[in-house]
């Protein structure tokens, strides 16, 4: 079982005026477990790990319990005190005789009892611990990024910029749906010139497979020649769908003459040569109760499109009609105020309701008092928020990406990992992972960025976790209970094998595929049922 | 260029800050991360639960924080300030003054046994000074790094007693009266800003006794807090009716705080889920609530019954007995209302200190007193080699501040690279207005 | 739904059946209960007609549980050519679980079974088989359980199969003549296409029904033993205090699908070291270990999944009642889930999914 | 032969339990067969705690768990185990003794000891009317003959202190009310009874004497069983039609005491997980194909493996839910082969198993055309190989 | 019996919320009964039920599974599954008789060291009133 050593730390008076330490080191020497106790009055403190390291040497102790503080506070100072001393680092177990003994047990007698059980729960664990291999991988440190629009571009961009390879994948061609062509085209041409930078348009992903540090992409290009693509990390940026008002009762959106979306609105605009109209109707929040979300973008939108109107005819009637004005930012309510300056008329409604009579549109509306009102326009401009790309859910399978309700990726952590999915090495940025403006995806570009240029470096080898799960084959009869419990795709099927098998570079190691496996062929390394078990069993005692 | 170097100074250790210095570290650079404060950890670590999944902060941010502790990358100086900044992009040279902590970090174990000895107390500025502390204190339990500092200005020493009550109680000998603040010289080719926000005065009341912001009501929530998560008025009674005041001080300011709708909803759910059969009376003019999960988040807190009252502007609010009187305009007519207690949404500015920050820096600010972000770079600074993580440059949500962290990093990473194909300028080039849409 | 009258005894029609079904090569082989040495029956997959004549379909017997065969049969993969196998209802949902579990696949299998009038302990055929036959054909005929099947039959709720393709009709029918057979599915219309239809007009249901009601009205005396009351510490252990820990019962059962056991494997065995603390603790220990522990565990493995075949009973030889309290545990854990062992083979079985809202009064 | 002679006072198994009192204040803990709360059967108890011997009954009508599986339920490898005085049948603690050759259980501290076996009813005869068993056990402690005890025990030769490597023994000199004898048969056995102040020098060759006369009776009756099995056991056929019942349960290895595997190779999945298409090619092959399909494979190859060392206790014929007359077979090959090597499992801790070793002049017979005598005859049974030592040495 | 009846609660822990929250009450100094021993696990989904089980047989009077709130779980939904295994491993208990009560699900924040105080109070209390566990001195297990 190899010789273990038990060091008792006093941590000044906190442990050693709470807690018997004299009766711990009988009643231990009592069950004649342990080949040493070793007694010290801070272990943390220099002297105490020098201590650790050379007595662990001296002794030859080959198994190391410590009771101390949590865990929390010092197990990782503890394991590499250990590994210091030659030992591999979890040969090692920790005891927390002091925030949840020595700090929460007032009596003496109690305190110690408790403290006792505690480090027999550790010896008799730490007799099952074996050395733990810290695996490290090599990786690629090229990225895939998928989607041409201004989120890909700029992460592309971002991270060429770092000297590394980049290959986009576009269905069609880099450039997205933006409207502010000039600005858009600079960024093209930037992305076209860079070297580091390979660009796929219009080719159809076929099939995603690997992990983080190794992705392979399987693409059909233009010209139907199958290419493969090897990377260490891919950049989803998929970008959403403007909401489509069709059949959306009340607007007569493609009912009637003279509804239009903003963008068809814009567009007709730039082309119209004759005169201008004399009345126009901006409705915002058109598809919310549908979409479920306020997309965050249109009320700005909406107010762009009176300030063009304006621009190209003050005299143009223009009004808003809104539920509740979303002006995020600092640069916003200014902009509203401004666009009020401008004559146009701010309206808030509760329903409304466009139709055609005679040459023009009404639009009949009430308000939250009840009163209601009409406004005569010739031209009524739908502003709807942005719905979930419909390409969403192949990606989602391919990758093992969640999708929230809305159909929008979902990150791995909304606040902790906002750009990181469960799938270690793919992050999602732009549309597709909720509404967001120009500048909001270009952050999150930078974003992606900035994780991949830290995760993978070219030249070093990706570490892994070690406290991850295993699954022994002779005991496996692959009925994919582990697969169904892990939550990170680590747990896979092996069909040939009939066996299941986890990827050490997916798996984060919480336990879950262990404690659902019925015949105990997946184990939790630290974890194990030998160790869980014996710690549960001495604890008793 | 003989001084370049790719070390990184990190101001500001809240979310932002920590989030920054993480993913450098993990790059491989050497990361000073100062913090102005003797814990860590910034506003986030005040709220009970963060919006959008009512996470509970500390759960979230903890482990975050002890990679910062653990990483040898990773140099984490607490009573921290910047003095001076010199030299350029690559190649700054930078004076910090670390203020007296009286106690050893490398000593303390964080036992806190020197608290109770001590004769001083003082309101406690993390809770609002909604509780006492001594003069030798942690902010809260469990803020890191655990070991307390000493108020030496309130200490009694300072008023020449010889007091060594704390200094007597420690085991560890981790008290040290003759600490000094001292200035300390470091090289970094990078500086990134992430000092956060604090809620502004403007347009609010006078203080009343019932009335609390944002930060307030957070810690009468916070199960570390000073009631243990209880909402209790300031006389210890539960509160029958809570008003929730959207956007005091919008007008003022001149922008929207863009958080503080999502937060009320939250406080919203805090008092109905602390308080039986409470009323919750929401005052506002316009819902902003953008994002994909703002608006379920925002329709939760209005199943659970908050009578939202649109109202033309801001409600006037006056003291009613120990309860809060509000006056206010809606449909045309003057209506009052009266509650227990009322919790205002202040607006959200600029860390104290950020302009004169912004001048040591040479970085422009804006018109409210913001970090200007460089053009398309919405964490880049207008000076080369320093960029922007956080409310410094608007209020935020707290994925929004994280993404921009992370954004600000990677800015950092590919500085000056010689393959680098653009420079700043490309970087800062003026993208058009009008970029709406996604 | 089709159905169809084929002439004979329910085991003379089914191997009418599955005779013409080979003869018009719809299927290549038969995986049927038949008699391989007098008296001796066991699952046999038959590929050559003449061989049918041995098939015994409906003998009231389970040596084993038949949906464990089909997995032996499919565990790696599909049969390669169309193959019927004739299952009882539990059997049929004990194959279906182990579908979900990946030790079994459909592709390719033609499902028959029967409304069952339950199984009688295969041990009580020993000094012969007639004097069962006879009796269960009139129990058959009028519906009524009789006292020579094995308890869990007794009680059984779901002698009606769930997801055949092809359902012999037997219980309440009078079958000396003719037996109705029922094409569920529209697999099962095709295969059955070109025999003749059945000559009754509409199915009894209300007959299924008072068989129901008939089996219910025994769970009381079966099942009501193990009641929680009745149970507890001393109760398990005066239930299990017989066992002689040889896992015949885990071995029997057909949703028990490790080829390894947990509790037989090194994890769960006693260390050596630790006798002298269980006899501090205790002063004694009783032997072999780990009785309720195997027990107890084995619930919470499978009572998900058990589908109250009675298999683990019938295998037990100091005839603990092992199956009755699976049954009855069965339908408590089964019915905090909605969930019933194998009633589909798709459904999820509960412990590899979740739902966020849901069981709100166990987390507190 | 000496020992220690003790009155029969009340029944055998209180005196026998009186003796266990003594020896369990010189041992850590006693392992022996007793009543299980619920009265209807028996378990094995390890006793620390003296109130607890009240359950004991050292000599159980039944034997529903062999006893060296319950002694290796404790733990397999060697080291751990407190000093645990085991009381067991002659037949179990051969089988000890052949697990403790593979390292199944540890030895180190343990002592056995037996007891003159006055063999056990099949256990689910005694499951359906305890009392009536109770009562026609007690008449055979007295020295009734009863026809209703299992096939193998009728036909034990092995019942006493023949050929089993035990420390302690106690020999019962039945009659009312009769006496029991006991004596050590190792220096640890010495020590223990010395301790315990049990040991003793009182004559007992009339106690030999009754054993010689019974081991003849058994003999006679065990050949007949062999001539018998013989007869049925004879090609594929008569193999078929003795093990025509079986539903492949495997419970009869599960039971086994020899059968040691925590994993079966007949159960693994080498062996159950096989390809449809191989299923169907056979089926087609032969018309059709019975399942599960390793029946005979399952048993002659389990015979391979444990009938070297089978001990004929009987445990496996005794959980057969079918009556196949599985060791009344296993008894007959095994005792064959053993005398095909001059090898008696359980005999002795340091006699070497036969397929542990080797000698280079041996078995000629099996060379070229060669072929096996008929087994099951007296000499071969008593009759030790007489280079036995030479064969001490695993190598 | 309840009188000076101290009980032993085997309390699994998931690394991230309950052990956390129950560092603070230490941090905290907040007072509870030293009923409760903790063994660690980094997500309550590794508890398998034979754990409870396990605990239970060998003498503790009583088990307690803590983790993240729903929700919270710092490995996405492990604690959904621990929460399906839990409920399992309750009903199994009440079904063969054995006391629920000493069987308990409680949710846990890093933040929440006054609830951890509560929770081991308040089970305490429950498992007193229950008394010592009937499978602590069985000998027939």
């Amino acid at each position: 079982m190899g010789k273990i050593g038990l060091y008792l730390c006093e941590c000044g008076p906190n442990i050693a005026e709470a807690i018997d330490l004299d009766r711990i080191t009988a009643e231990i020497k009592k069950d004649a477990k342990v080949a040493g106790i070793e007694r010290f009055k801070l272990l943390c403190s220099e002297d105490g790990k020098r201590f650790v390291t050379e007595s662990i040497k001296e002794r030859g102790y080959e198994r190391v319990v410590i009771a101390a503080c949590s865990p929390k506070q010092h197990q990782a100072t503890f394991e590499q005190v250990v590994a210091n001393a030659g030992l591999n680092a979890h040969v090692f177990q920790m005891v927390n005789i002091r925030e949840q003994c020595a700090w929460a047990t007032p009596d003496k007698e109690q305190a110690t009892s408790k403290a006792l059980r505690f480090i027999r729960a550790a010896i008799g664990r730490v007799r099952y611990h074996w050395p733990l291999e810290q695996k490290e991988i090599e990786c690629s440190p090229d990225t895939i990024v998928i989607g041409g629009g201004t989120a890909g571009i700029e992460a592309a961009l971002r991270i060429a910029q770092k000297g590394r390879k980049v290959f986009l994948l576009e269905k069609d061609e880099p450039g997205g749906t933006r409207r502010d062509r000039e600005w858009m085209a600079a960024r093209v041409d930037a992305l076209r010139n860079n070297p580091l930078i390979e660009v796929y348009e219009h080719c159809k992903i076929r099939e995603l497979l690997g992990f983080f540090g190794s992705f392979v992409a399987h693409l059909e290009t233009r010209e139907g020649n199958e290419v493969q693509l090897k990377a260490g990390s891919v950049v989803l940026a998929t970008g959403a769908v403007a909401f489509d008002p069709t059949g959306l009762a009340g607007y007569g959106y493609r009912e009637l003459e003279g509804v239009s979306t903003v963008r068809e609105f814009e567009k007709a605009a730039s082309d119209a040569s004759d005169g201008h109209p004399k009345s126009v109707a901006v409705i915002h929040c058109v598809g919310r109760e549908k979409l479920g979300y306020c997309s965050g973008t249109c009320c700005v939108e909406a107010m762009r499109v009176a300030r063009r109107v304006k621009e190209a005819s003050a005299e143009t009637e223009v009004t808003e009609f809104y539920r509740d004005l979303c002006l995020p930012g600092t640069e916003h309510d200014r902009f509203y105020h401004e666009t009020a300056k401008t004559g146009v008329r701010f309206v808030r409604f509760r329903d409304i309701d466009v139709a055609r009579e005679g040459p023009g549109l009404v639009v009949r509306y009430r308000q939250e008092d009840g009163s209601s009102g009409s406004v005569v326009a010739d031209a009524v401009v739908l502003s709807a928020g942005v719905a979930a790309g419909p390409a969403n859910a192949e990606f989602a399978r391919m990758f093992n990406i969640p999708l929230d309700e809305h159909g929008f990726f979902q990150s791995e952590h909304p606040v902790l990992n906002p750009v990181g999915t469960v799938t270690e090495g793919v992050f999602v940025v732009g549309g597709c992972r909720g509404p967001a403006g120009a500048l909001d995806a270009t952050a999150q570009a930078g974003a992606a960025a900035g994780k991949v240029l830290s995760a993978l470096v070219p030249g070093r080898r990706l570490r892994l976790e070690t406290r991850t799960s295993e699954v022994a084959e002779a005991l496996c009869v692959g009925c994919g209970i582990c697969v169904a419990a892990c939550a990170y795709g680590a747990a896979t099927l092996n069909e040939d094998r009939h066996i299941a098998v986890v990827n050490e570079v997916l798996c984060r190691g919480c336990g879950n595929c262990a404690a659902a496996c019925p015949s105990g062929a997946a184990q939790h390394r630290q974890f194990t049922t030998r160790q869980m078990d014996q710690e549960v069993t001495q604890i008793l005692r | 260029m003989a001084d370049q170097t790719t070390d990184v100074l990190v101001i500001g250790a809240g979310l932002a800050g920590v989030e920054a210095s993480l993913v450098l570290a993990n790059a491989g650079r050497k990361v000073y991360l100062v913090e102005r404060q003797a814990y860590f950890g910034g506003n986030v670590i005040k709220s009970e639960e963060v919006f959008p999944n009512l996470e509970c902060a500390t759960c979230m941010i903890a482990p975050k924080q002890s990679d910062v502790i653990e990483n040898q990358n990773v140099e984490l100086l607490t009573l921290t300030e910047v003095k001076d900044v010199r030299g350029e992009a690559g190649a700054f040279g930078v004076t910090l003054l670390r203020r007296a902590r009286y106690v050893s970090l490398e000593n303390c174990i964080g036992c806190a046994a020197c608290f109770e000895p001590c004769p001083v107390t003082a309101a406690n500025e993390f809770e609002e000074g909604l509780s006492q502390r001594k003069a030798i204190y942690v902010a809260c339990a469990g803020a890191l790094p655990n070991a307390p500092a000493i108020a030496m200005g309130e200490c009694l020493r300072s008023k020449g007693e010889e007091c060594t009550a704390c200094r007597d109680a420690c085991m560890f000998d981790a008290i040290n009266y003759e600490d000094k603040d001292e200035e300390r010289e470091v090289k970094v080719g990078a500086i990134v800003v992430a000092t956060g926000y604090r809620l502004s005065g403007a347009g609010l009341p006078d203080r009343l006794e019932n009335v609390y912001n944002a930060f307030e009501f957070e810690r009468l929530r916070a199960s570390n807090g000073p009631t243990e998560g209880e909402i209790r008025t300031r006389d210890g009674k539960k509160p029958k009716s809570v008003a929730l005041i959207h956007c005091a001080g919008r007008r003022e300011k001149g922008y929207c705080s863009q958080v503080c709708c999502r937060y009320l909803a939250k406080f919203a759910r805090y008092a109905f889920d602390k308080l039986e059969g409470v009323e919750v009376h929401e005052f506002i003019q316009e819902v902003s609530v953008p994002g994909k999960d703002s608006q379920r988040f925002l329709e939760t807190a209005l199943e659970k019954g908050v009578k939202l009252v649109r109202t033309k502007a801001v409600p006037g609010i006056s003291a009613n007995g120990s309860g809060v009187r509000i006056e206010f305009q809606a449909n045309g007519k003057s209506e009052s209302d009266e509650v227990d207690m009322a919790v205002l949404a202040p607006a959200i500015e600029p860390g104290s200190g950020a302009a004169a920050l912004a001048e040591l820096l040479g970085i422009e600010t804006d018109g409210f007193g913001f970090f200007r972000t460089a053009g398309s770079e919405p964490a880049t600074a207008t000076r080369p080699g320093v960029f922007i993580a956080g409310c410094n440059s608007g209020p935020k949500d707290m994925q929004t501040v994280v993404i921009q962290a992370e954004a600000a990093a990677a800015g950092v990473l590919k500085m000056n690279h010689k393959d680098t194909e653009t420079g700043p300028g490309e970087e800062t080039q003026e993208r058009p207005a009008g970029s709406g849409d996604g | 739904m089709k159905r169809f009258q084929v002439p004979g005894t329910p085991d003379e029609a089914v191997r009418e059946l599955l005779g013409f079904l080979m003869e018009q090569e719809r299927i290549r082989g038969a995986f049927v209960l038949a008699e391989v040495n007098p008296g001796g029956f066991a699952y046999t997959l038959i590929a050559d007609r003449q061989l049918l004549g041995r098939a015994a379909p409906t003998v009231p017997l389970m040596p084993v549980n038949g949906g464990r065969m089909v997995s032996r049969l499919t565990t790696l993969e599909p049969v390669p050519e169309p193959t019927a196998v004739v299952l009882r209802p539990c059997e049929l949902r004990a194959l279906f679980e182990l579908v979900k579990l990946g030790q079994a696949r459909l592709d390719n299998l033609l499902l028959i079974s029967c409304t069952c009038g339950g199984v009688v302990p295969t041990r009580s055929v020993l000094g012969g088989i007639d004097p069962v036959l006879e009796k269960h054909r009139d129990a058959l005929e009028s519906g009524v359980t009789w006292d020579g099947l094995r308890d869990t039959c007794r009680v059984c709720a779901e002698f009606v199969p769930k997801g055949a393709d092809v359902t012999v009709a037997l219980v309440g029918k009078d079958t000396r003549q003719t037996t109705d057979m029922l094409a569920e599915t529209e697999k099962g219309e095709r295969f059955l296409e070109g025999l003749s239809p059945s000559s009754e007009s509409e199915p009894d249901t209300g007959m299924l029904e008072r068989v129901g009601e008939e089996r219910a009205g025994h769970r009381p005396a079966v099942l009501d033993r193990f009641s929680p009351d009745a149970l507890g510490i001393s109760g398990l252990i005066s239930v299990f205090g017989r066992c002689i820990n040889c896992h015949a019962c885990s071995n029997a059962c057909p949703v028990c699908y490790c080829n390894t056991c947990h509790f037989e494997s090194a994890d769960a065995e006693q260390k050596p070291g630790t006798v002298s603390d269980e006899l501090d603790q205790r002063g004694g220990l009783r032997l072999p270990v780990g009785t309720i522990y195997y027990h107890v565990g084995r619930m919470l493995h499978v009572s998900l999944s058990c589908v109250g075949c009675g298999m683990c009973s019938d295998a037990c030889p100091v005839n603990i009642p092992v199956a009755s309290i699976f049954t009855r545990l069965a339908g408590s854990v089964q019915g905090m889930f909605d969930y019933l062992a194998g009633r589909d083979a798709e459904e999820k079985i509960p412990t590899s999914t979740f739902e966020a809202e849901e069981l709100k009064e166990v987390g507190a | 032969m000496k020992g220690k002679r003790i009155p029969v006072d009340g029944s055998v198994n209180d005196t026998l339990r009186s003796v266990l009192a003594l020896l369990l204040k010189a041992t850590d803990a006693v392992m022996v067969p007793s009543r299980i709360p619920s009265k209807e059967s028996f378990a094995y108890l390890l006793i620390r705690d003296p109130k607890l011997l009240e359950a004991a009954t050292p000599l159980a009508p039944v034997m529903p768990v062999q006893g060296a599986r319950a002694l290796q339920s404790m733990g397999r490898g060697r080291g751990g185990l407190p000093g645990i005085l085991c009381v067991l049948r002659p037949c179990e603690a051969r089988a000890a003794i052949e697990l403790f050759k593979r390292n199944q259980v540890d030895l180190e501290d343990v002592l056995l000891l037996t007891i003159d076996c006055p063999g056990a009813f099949p256990t689910r005869d005694y499951l359906g009317n305890p009392e009536e068993f109770d009562r026609r056990f007690e008449e055979i402690l007295q020295g009734k003959q009863d026809d209703g005890l299992r096939p193998d025990c009728k036909s034990c030769v092995g019942f006493s202190l023949q050929e089993v490597a035990s420390d302690v023994h106690i020999g019962l000199l039945r009659g009312k009310p009769g006496e029991v004898a006991v004596v050590h048969r190792s220096d640890r056995g010495e020590r223990l009874l010395a301790d315990a102040g049990v040991a003793g020098d009182d004559g007992i060759s009339d106690w030999e004497a009754g054993v010689e006369k019974e081991a003849r009776v058994r003999t006679g009756a065990r050949d007949s069983a062999f001539q018998e099995m013989k007869g049925r056991a004879a090609g594929v056929d008569g193999f078929e039609k003795l093990f025509a019942d079986c539903v492949n349960c495997h419970n009869c290895m599960r039971v086994c005491p020899i059968c040691y595997c925590r994993q079966c190779f007949f159960d693994s999945g080498d062996s159950v997980r096989l390809r449809a298409e191989d299923y169907f090619a056979r089926a087609q092959h032969r018309g059709g194909i019975r399942f599960p399909g390793d029946m005979m494979q399952f048993h002659v190859g389990r015979m391979y493996h444990m009938a070297l060392s089978c001990v004929a206790c009987g445990a496996c014929e005794d959980a057969c839910p079918m009556d196949v007359p599985v060791s009344r077979v296993f008894a007959f090959v095994g005792a064959g082969v053993q005398e095909q090597f001059g090898y008696a499992p359980g005999r002795s801790r340091e006699e070497a198993m036969p397929m542990t070793t080797f000698k280079e002049d041996e078995l000629h017979a099996f060379e070229d055309a060669g072929g096996i005598s008929a087994p099951g005859t007296t000499e071969t049974q008593s009759g030790k190989s007489k280079d036995q030592d030479s064969e001490g040495k695993v190598e | 019996m309840a009188g000076d009846f101290q009980p032993t609660i085997v309390g699994f822990l998931c690394n991230w919320c309950s052990y956390a929250g129950a560092d603070l009450a230490g941090v905290s100094r907040m007072k509870m009964p030293a009923t409760m021993v903790a063994i660690r696990v980094m997500c309550s989904s590794r508890v398998d039920p034979l754990f409870v089980l396990k605990a239970f047989l060998n003498g503790a009077d009583g088990i307690l599974v803590a983790g993240c709130h729903p929700g919270d779980c710092h490995y996405q939904t492990g604690n959904y599954y621990t929460r399906r295994r839990f409920a399992l491993t309750q009903r199994v208990f009440n079904e063969l008789g054995l006391e629920t009560n000493r069987v308990r699900l409680s949710w846990v924040s890093a933040s929440e060291g006054g609830r951890f105080q509560e929770v081991v109070t308040g089970f305490s209390e429950t498992i007193v009133k229950a008394g010592p566990s009937p499978a602590r001195t069985e000998v027939f297990l």
